[in-house]
């Protein structure tokens, strides 16, 4: 599994890190492209038909997330996207493309639809994250994209996401548990906002920059991590360039992708999905079954300890480390 | 300006810190070594300080029936990530602080004599952050529940996925999820325990799935930091914002409890979702009694004409629970 | 069917029909007693162990709805139920036992529970009706009681449903979908509520006694009817006389039909449920397919089209009635 | 004050009742013939009145495909219910009225050459309550489309359960509900159009539970009386308060579809929800045009090694919605 992880594209040779922070940020910056195709533009030339469906059945209808059905190149699908707004009016109407949780469960009755009529399912993921405010708190985002997360990992059709723009943490994989990912170029991926990330780490937001290089957020990163399994070349400066080019691109790769899914049974299908996520994560395994040390005991001994496991003994009860009750430590998104 | 009175109680650094610790709730000095013993929990305001796995394992599980597995798990640098300092230095640090390979501990156990799959997590390693290793802990222990059909018990205790290992560990949440939908479709049972802090992506994905939620007193649960939430909407958070009891309100927690009713509860707990389960004979000198009712009937409705099972071994419980009367009273006293 | 509908429970003798309202009017008076046993106040006395489950997951705790798992008679179940309070704070705060659709939604999760642990279901109807304000519409309290009634048609283990006080219309059913039906003898089941039937129908909320008599909504009534299975006597002046011995009845009632209920496989169980629910309803049926008779014809015509539907002829487009238009009629609920 | 100038349009009773009708909308007097020839949809601003059952199944399908059944049901006093008169009378009355039975037609159509079963109430007959014959009908319908797997549509207008058939009437919720949970489990799809009024327990059981659920604009669509809301609770009602509007904007109606493009939409649906169809060649004029694609892929989905089936016959389609334009501008116009 190292191994895959170690890459499959190496990098075409060595790069100055100033400018492999520049060409990393600048994808950033590509990816926040205000005139960057969204979800329904894409739609709009990629699809003969639309029909949104609108509503989670219980509090609202999130004008953030996009669902509905839509025919692209003969197959007929059930689709699932963020929605930024094309200017300010639209933005805020549309909360930026932040979702609260009726926006996730809106995306959750469209699955179901999806699976109950045996309709595959496509979903555009283009979030700065899922919306943060205290009203999305109050309504449960993270039940909503943890329910979301969790009904894809079972849903008994075939799943194609695309990463067409900001793949903003859990707000972006709470809709993009695909049996296969596809990014644009220019997109990209992260388990925090390279801004909060290196105000957490660097303690400036002024190192986002650096912080979006160490996380390998780009496209190219995502499918050396094989979190990504196929990237899409953008037309020209970008996909903000040529919106019909770009989704003419995505459309060849989306059918290509649900004429194969489609061909395989729908248990083999979710046997492979599993799979697929269930062997994310670098780690090794020892065999020794250490637990942990008796307390009051030197680092030297401690040290030791790692160093040959077998060592450790099945100790009693140690409560608390010094740093347990400290404020919450940086090393969390 | 208000005249400042001579205080009458000692200074603060007149408390060695390895002996005392401060109370952040009251600001009551306590001596470290009872602080231990009353579960660290104030015994002034009632508090609830963070809890180790190992100390959190021995509050829940009956006297040494946890075995762990897993132990030799360790994290790799996937991504060769450097901050102010490489991630494999944050991790060496974390262990050596910690004695831990990394911020989960899992294994089995019995509570009150059911046998269970466990996994807790400590605060104290990265903030509790889920990398590889705790997604795999977390998503074996819903595995090994799965196989053998055991309760699945999780305690969380997380700042969220952990940065370091970047899109990898964000799709620990697909992980887990998966493992976790795959345990609900088999109907065996999942009870979540949130404890201070749950917050980010591990709330957004295994703590919030429980068939049962409960969550330790004013436990700081929530997916964005309330800095965010007020930063980006600039507007006031509402009260007591995140914290257990907001989240009771809010429908997504089914209890919550004080710490050292934590075991009882969830024993009584498993008596509803585990009801066919053979009990093995309880090991902790509490009387034994119950009608065995429910278990032959529901046999009854399974298959039909199967002659009633052999009586079960019966609920141990303590003599001052036995009273026939009901414990409705108690839901006003825990909020459950 | 009709004969079914024609009572099991012949009434003792001519009544004069005062007497008949009068005695109508104390039962629903008996029924909305503010000193009443409600949900929880049963269950501390029918069982030995209640543990309160909170929250709908979605949007909040409704504390109008009481659910969890309780211990009767050896008879491990989830209950369900609304909760009215002892005072004017506890009615406030359980908004006088009339839940929200957090409330339903919660006893959904009740439910669901209850059929994955292989939990039978007993629910207690006490209720008002479904809270009316524009906080509920709006968060859906149609669609919550939809929904409620439908999982409780399909949920594969029993459930006994018992209507303790006032069974008060689609906010009642939510939860009283059961395999077998009880109700304490001075409970009440209705569409609507008396007040408001006879605000429609007498244009008056002071025929609310003659409303009630003329919906036949006390228990045994409702017995002749065939909607409830059971009924069981109140100890002295009423169940709020004596809440143990009424709790003492009502459990021996309730042991009973779980264990006969138990015994029965859950696809007869789940036929036999659909088949109960499904008979209701008096009509007769005519072999003639009639339509709708062509427009502008006189009403001699109609009548003979009724009184022989044989002669009616299948006719093209008459578009609207006169009244259609006109606001709401009265006949409806 | 202000001051009342003449006015030179036609004084109101110039227009015979039975000719003309007042839109309730803009005040504007509509003649008859003219508004049967709209659809009934005022002209001038739009405004949905109300549709015979008759009406609206000729709106909405093929021409002469709709077949009815069970024409003969008929409610029986259950009760001996008398309010200001016996409900015998009352029925009798509306018979007489509206030369209907009950309050709901049902059978089946096809629509755009989908077979499918339908049931359409009709408010003028008592309101459009639901008695035994609404629900036995609605029932019996939703039964169908299970047996032979047609999309079920229901067209509602109601002011909910009929009073005079106390709970009887009230156990049609649940009637009806477990037949749609049948047909919910049984993958066979389910449009619900609510039109004006959809209220009580109509909205409370089927009309909320479509798969998908169309409401033409500004219906009255709720579960209690605005008054009985108002009342209760003495606050004021938000503007627009349960219109088909208010129930999009809360989530509860997927798309507000202008009376004229209902069919339309209807169709487009169906070709999503039935993807397995074949379809009869169509009736009605238009040029036939359609990939083949997706139900080819669907077969090998379902049976991998299937050979492709035949070419199902296309979608007929007007020639002005032939354009391989996405019609995602749209949405705004109709709300969906
Ligand atoms: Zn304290
Ligand atoms: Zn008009």
């Amino acid at each position: 599994m190292v191994d895959r992880l170690l890459g499959r594209r190496p990098v075409a040779g060595p790069v100055a890190p100033e400018d492999a922070k520049a060409e990393m940020w600048n994808r950033v910056q590509l990816a926040r492209n205000l005139r960057r195709p969204r979800t329904l533009d894409l739609l709009a030339e990629m699809a003969d038909e639309i029909i949104e469906i609108h509503g989670d059945r219980a509090f609202g209808d999130d004008a953030a997330m996009a669902c509905g059905f839509a025919r692209i190149d003969g197959h007929r699908v059930v689709f699932i996207g963020q929605q930024k707004g094309a200017d300010t009016d639209e933005n805020v109407r549309r909360n930026f493309g932040m979702p609260h949780p009726e926006g996730y469960r809106k995306a959750m009755r469209a699955m179901d639809l999806a699976e109950r009529f045996g309709l595959p399912v496509v979903t555009f993921v283009d979030v700065p994250g899922a919306h943060p405010g205290p009203e999305s708190e109050e309504r449960g985002i993270a039940e909503a994209i943890a329910r979301s997360i969790g009904l894809m990992t079972r849903l008994r059709t075939p799943i194609v996401s695309v990463i067409t723009g900001e793949g903003g943490s859990g707000g972006a994989i709470a809709i993009a548990v695909g049996d296969v990912v596809i990014a644009l170029e220019n997109a990209v991926y992260a388990v925090i906002s390279p801004e909060g990330c290196a105000a957490i780490l660097w303690r400036s937001s002024d190192e986002a920059a650096t912080a979006a290089l160490a996380m390998r957020m780009s496209a190219d990163d995502q499918q050396a991590l094989g979190v990504v399994d196929q990237v899409v070349a953008e037309p020209g400066e970008g996909a903000h360039a040529d919106h019909a080019e770009t989704a003419r691109r995505l459309r060849t790769v989306i059918v290509a992708e649900l004429d194969r899914l489609e061909r395989i049974p729908t248990d083999e299908l979710l046997a492979a999905r599993y799979e697929r996520y269930r062997a994310f994560g670098a780690y090794t395994e020892t065999a020794a079954p250490p637990m942990t040390p008796p307390p009051n005991r030197g680092l030297a001994d401690r040290v030791r300890d790692l160093l040959d496991p077998t060592r450790w003994l099945t100790g009693t009860s140690t409560t608390g480390t010094p740093r347990r009750d400290d404020p919450t430590a940086p090393e969390e998104a | 300006m208000p005249i400042k009175l001579p205080s009458f109680r000692p200074r603060k650094d007149a408390y060695p810190a390895d002996l005392w610790t401060k109370c952040p709730s009251c600001s009551e000095m306590l001596f470290n070594k009872q602080l231990d013993k009353s579960d660290r929990v104030c015994p002034t305001c009632g508090h609830h300080f963070r809890l180790s796995a190992e100390a959190r394992i021995a509050l829940l599980v009956d006297d040494r029936s946890f075995v762990e597995v897993d132990a030799g798990l360790q994290s790799v640098d996937a991504l060769g990530f450097v901050d102010q300092k490489p991630y494999p230095d944050r991790l060496a640090a974390a262990q050596l602080a910690t004695g831990m390979r990394d911020a989960a501990v899992r294994g089995t156990a019995t509570i009150d004599g059911h046998r269970v799959s466990l996994c807790v997590m400590d605060f104290a390693f990265m903030g509790g952050s889920m990398g590889a290793v705790v997604g795999e802990k977390v998503t074996r222990a819903a595995e090994q529940a799965l196989m053998e059909r055991l309760p699945l018990i999780i305690v969380s205790a997380s700042g969220g996925a952990r940065m370091q290992e970047g899109t990898l560990a964000l799709m620990q949440l697909a992980k887990t999820c998966a493992a976790l939908e795959r345990l609900r479709a088999a109907g065996v049972p999942y009870i979540s325990i949130m404890s201070d802090p749950t917050t980010g992506g591990v709330f957004a994905s295994y703590a919030v799935l429980g068939d049962i939620n409960i969550a330790e007193p004013n436990a700081l649960i929530g997916f964005a930091g309330a800095r965010v939430a007020a930063g980006t909407i600039a507007q006031e958070l509402p009260p007591g914002f995140q914290r257990s009891e907001f989240l009771f309100e809010h429908g997504f927690v089914d209890r919550v409890v004080a710490r050292r009713s934590l075991r009882g509860e969830i024993a009584d707990l498993l008596r509803y979702l585990v009801p066919g389960e053979q009990r093995p004979a309880a090991d902790n000198g509490r009387s034994l009694f119950d009608p065995i009712g429910f278990l032959t009937s529901l046999a009854d409705r399974v298959v039909p004409d199967l002659p009633a099972p052999e009586e079960a071994p019966a609920r141990p419980t303590e003599p001052a629970d036995d009273v026939p009367a009901a414990r409705a009273a108690d839901r006003e006293a825990t909020r459950g």
